[in-house]
């Protein structure tokens, strides 16, 4: 696509596995429901693709309130997956979403290997969704949650399960509470995962000092913004390195140079998460200048910048 | 659509400070120059602040429009933390930005007669704004006020120059009766009758407000605060517990109908 | 001891295992040196206990520079342990803290298993050596290092060989960068730790977007400061709960609230150490703000606060 | 020791603003109140600031010592990232916290009569001091210095005022010779024969005036910047590799004598 005011034209789009993206910013799940509100403030047909809230087979009441609590350069958030089930995402977020012209990857949660599988097999008769998005990782429910991703059977298990029921793009998404991130990374390349996307939140836990309770009525719940972005950053570059599908990078993205970052240290694509909250225009803000800076650096494609650390 | 249009939209407002004082103990009355939310706002609706842009706490703030005249917005704010701290160091000039009009305002049905609005400490900020709506459409307000010490009290004039009658109690007595605003409550219902109890303040005083008015038959509504990360129902973190499930307090909200909410003491953002 | 000002008095002590000491502030290992540079800040005498830089067999250089480079609320360094060997350490570091009052741990690092167990011999003589630190989680070495704090199987090597050599009390310094710190924990305490101190630093990485070249001369390096609070209190806590010897608590700790909300969470030290760097006085300045704490709060014995979180 | 002690030692003072204006293009002078450093400090020594409390960034930031009259430090400073850009909005009043004076800095050999300093871009900001002590004692200074351009060329009043000459070169040719101020050093060595040579600037720079002194025989002290966060010898992050084992540039320098020094173009901190 040309800029204007400019005559270098840069081309921005990218691919993740069979899904070309017009650009490679991406909302993180759960930070941008399924768009509706945020495109009061930003044109979707501006991004990259929208990933929606975490779907579930039937609707979840998620956790009691407080249910987030703000750290130094970060929040903690224990939301639990909150959302009013599959069928209801099906009525009433996709063919809202269908009106816009934007790509769509359904963010797909279990507490249950059967509830993963069930919810991919109800989506793929959906034409409005793009891809799947399975978070083996989310640190904010009992069962199943996170418990899939630390180890490699698990994620493994999981994604070959999916894969098994679905032709649509498949990204796993890890958790960074593991000792080997790469390795897991492995193991779902291994079963078929189209992409990985990396790093659902770190695991945390902050204690009010006045009334000695935790600021989060579960107690613990998952950190993100800029506070995690170094480990997110080592984890996308630890895992481009040993896998050869394309990688989502996310973890505390606020500015074009922290997307840059990230796809120096090999992402193939970004998201935006915790940045919504403080700025509803990061996403098309972030896409701006990334051409901006491609311009600046007189790089041709944005996909140039993938993996180009220099050591 | 251009990155401009979001805040011609009027949703994301750059905006200065015009004045910034002390008002009260650990009180401050902050004056913005804000035409687009000042124009639109409706009362009880509420605005989502960025007081800081490199600061390590990152979230925005949220606050209840007290008052707007002309292009200006007036916000009553405790300090508390590091955001209203940082909010307490502004000086006139100083710019931010903010997202709002926000929420669900109190609703003023209409052939309404008598109200009456009970405001515990910091509840008076969305109270102000409706006060003076109720009077220009000629409803009577009685105001029942109650703060820790008289010291603290805020929100005097406005409350005295809109409503009929003005209570006050306090919990060591240096201003009005000795005690809880909660007491002047079942008097009031019995004297005034009002036709709708507005009630904003901490939540154990709300609650038990919503109990007094639904024993005296009178429809009440209540203005909740909850931890808000996003402030536009995107992220899920401010949920009430209503009748009709799980309902978002920055958009079906702040403002519910008393009836509605499944009180659950619990969700009450840190003391300090 | 009674404290100026007030009829209170608040017990400051504290025991980790058979060390007794006059309150819970250590000074966290590699931010302190040996003491000698903060002596002119704090006086040594008001601290818990000086956990030293760490000690190696033989002199070790470090790595290249750039070695620091900071993060939203923290930073990445990586020292990698450079320090003038044993030898050194007892001829210049000891005597100089045998002149002041103050307890001594010597923090010990290894780059292989025969290596930990030497240093441990060569410090068992000496008198001024109160307590060791074994660090088998410092991410900033090739061999040894953060491998011997990933597995439970090493991790209880390590124990079990320094422990055969050592009678001193042995506190086992964990790594954060692991699926599941609170297994590690139980692995170590089985061999004998009288405690174990968490965190150390998470691997993490920095690029910068000018010159596409990592932050770090040696690409990924540990976070410390406010920025990891949430993850090393969250860790404190299951720690805490899963072993029944003392937690020396870090991560991050600024402030007395910050203190204060590592031993709810379950620490019975807490040890500063990026905050140092910020406020030189920042040991003895928490020192008398948790004095202060248990005052306001009519706490009589600092070690009530241990744990004490409330569900 | 009370936490004041630890003051009265001198090294950790709070300093407020006397005046902070832009001196050049994309560099300010800060003056700062700052009794005990500034009559404790020596040509070449410098101090680590805390710029902000409750801000993102956390660490100190090192500058060295411009000038120091009476009670008052001045730094030059080149606005470079989060913290000279928050250094840079600070206004008159404003307080911090500084540790300092710190490092080891210049040598001034009795006996000298005639000395070169070479200066490269803000490597101005240490040579100042030492340029007056210089003249104080009746030594020759002769300053060579370079920047980009005539806009971004500092502390020329000071120089003019000490020293015998001063030679300028920029890159674009906008203020003296077109170039690099390096191409001016071995005339200057040929021409006055300096009993000593005083390097301070971008370490390529540097590194090629430690060459040409060796070459001329003269012996030169060079001041070094690495990335500093104690900045008072106990952490280890800024070290410089000598012949004598590696050193902290915080206390065993930032000055050290050049022979000395095993230069690694690598450890330059990162460009902007
Ligand atoms: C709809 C709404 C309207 C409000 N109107 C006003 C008002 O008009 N005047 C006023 O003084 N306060 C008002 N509040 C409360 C105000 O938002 C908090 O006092 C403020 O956010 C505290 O920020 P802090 O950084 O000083 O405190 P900190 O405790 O440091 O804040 C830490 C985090 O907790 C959140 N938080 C802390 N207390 C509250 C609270 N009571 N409610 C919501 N979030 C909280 C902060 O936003 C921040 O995310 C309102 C809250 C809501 C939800
Ligand atoms: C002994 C010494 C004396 C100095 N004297 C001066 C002076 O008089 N005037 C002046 O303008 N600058 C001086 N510098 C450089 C100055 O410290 C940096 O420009 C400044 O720290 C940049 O901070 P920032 O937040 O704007 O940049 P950022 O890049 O945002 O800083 C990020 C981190 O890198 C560090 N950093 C970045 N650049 C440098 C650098 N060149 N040297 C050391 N640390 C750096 C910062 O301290 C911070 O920790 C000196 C450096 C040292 C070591
Ligand atoms: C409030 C909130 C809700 C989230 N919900 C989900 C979710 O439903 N599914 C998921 O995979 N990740 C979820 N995440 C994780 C984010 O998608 C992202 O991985 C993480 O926040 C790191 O990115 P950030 O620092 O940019 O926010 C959530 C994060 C936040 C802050
Ligand atoms: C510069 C630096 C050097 C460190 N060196 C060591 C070390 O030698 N041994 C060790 O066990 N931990 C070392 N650490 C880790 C700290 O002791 C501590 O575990 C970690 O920094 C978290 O605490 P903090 O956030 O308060 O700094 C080092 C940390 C820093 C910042
Ligand atoms: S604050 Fe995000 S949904 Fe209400
Ligand atoms: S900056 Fe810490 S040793 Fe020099």
């Amino acid at each position: 696509m040309t800029i204007e005011g400019s005559n270098i034209s840069v081309n921005m789009r990218v691919r993740l596995g069979t899904l070309e993206l017009r650009n490679p910013l991406l909302t993180a799940s759960g930070t941008f429901a399924s768009g509706q509100e945020y495109s009061a403030f930003v044109d979707l047909d501006r991004i990259g693709a929208v990933v929606t809230k975490g779907v579930s087979l039937n609707p979840w009441p998620g956790n009691a309130s407080p249910r987030i609590a703000e750290t130094a350069s970060g929040m903690l958030n224990s939301i639990g997956l909150q959302n009013p089930g599959v069928e209801a995402f099906c009525a009433k977020d996709l063919p809202w979403l269908a009106q816009h012209d934007v790509p769509v990857i359904v963010n797909v949660s279990g507490h249950s290997m059967a509830e993963y599988v069930a919810v991919a097999e109800r989506l793929e008769s959906e034409p409005g969704v793009d891809a799947l998005e399975i978070n083996i990782s989310c640190p904010n429910v009992d069962e199943g949650g996170m418990a899939f991703g630390t180890t490699c059977t698990a994620a493994a298990d999981v994604t070959r399960a999916v894969r098994a029921v679905t032709a649509k793009p498949l990204i796993i998404k890890l958790s960074p509470n593991v000792t080997d991130i790469a390795e897991i990374a492995r193991s779902v390349e291994a079963e078929g995962a189209d992409a990985v996307s990396l790093i659902n939140t770190l695991l945390g836990m902050a204690i009010d000092t006045d009334t000695w309770r935790p600021k989060l009525a579960r107690g613990v719940g998952g950190l993100s913004g800029p506070a995690i972005k170094p480990v997110a950053v080592r984890m996308v570059w630890q895992v481009a390195n040993a896998v050869g599908i394309p990688v989502v990078g996310m973890g505390g993205i606020m500015s074009t140079e922290d997307a840059v970052e990230f796809m120096l240290a090999g992402a193939t694509c970004v998201a935006v998460g915790t940045a919504n909250f403080v700025d509803p225009t990061a996403t098309v803000r972030i896409v701006e200048g990334l051409e901006e800076y491609c311009r600046r650096h007189s790089i041709s494609a944005v996909s140039d910048l993938v993996g180009a650390v220099k050591f | 659509m251009t990155l401009d249009a979001a805040t011609e939209r009027m949703l994301l407002e750059h905006v200065s400070v015009i004045a910034n004082e002390r008002v009260a103990e650990g009180v401050g009355l902050l004056v913005l120059e804000s035409p687009r939310v000042a124009h639109a706002v409706a009362p009880g609706q509420f605005v989502h602040l960025r007081i800081e842009r490199d600061a390590s706490f990152i979230l925005r703030r949220p606050f209840s429009i007290h008052r707007a005249e002309g292009n200006r917005l007036h916000i009553l704010y405790q300090v508390l933390g590091d955001g209203t701290r940082a909010l307490a160091r502004k000086e006139r000039g100083a710019e931010m930005d903010l997202i709002g009009p926000l929420g669900h305002g109190w609703e003023m049905p209409d052939g309404i007669a008598h109200t009456l609005l009970v405001a515990g400490g910091l509840g008076a900020a969305p109270l102000g704004m409706l006060a003076e709506a109720l009077a220009e459409r000629g409803v009577a307000v009685t105001v029942a006020q109650g703060a820790p010490t008289v010291e603290r009290l805020v929100a005097r004039e406005l409350f005295e120059a809109t409503a009929r009658r003005v209570l006050v109690a306090t919990d060591d007595g240096s201003a009005g009766e000795r005690g809880f605003v909660t007491q002047l409550v079942d008097g009031l219902l019995a004297s005034d009758r009002p036709d709708v109890v507005y009630a904003c303040g901490p939540e154990v005083m709300t609650r038990i407000v919503a109990d007094q008015a639904r024993a005296a038959g009178v429809p009440c509504q209540v203005s909740l605060e909850r931890l808000m990360a996003c402030g536009v129902g995107a992220c899920l973190s401010c949920v009430v517990a209503t009748t009709s499930g799980q309902k978002r307090a920055c958009v079906d909200g702040p403002v519910f109908s008393a009836e509605d909410v499944l009180w659950d003491i619990s969700e009450i953002p840190p003391k300090h």
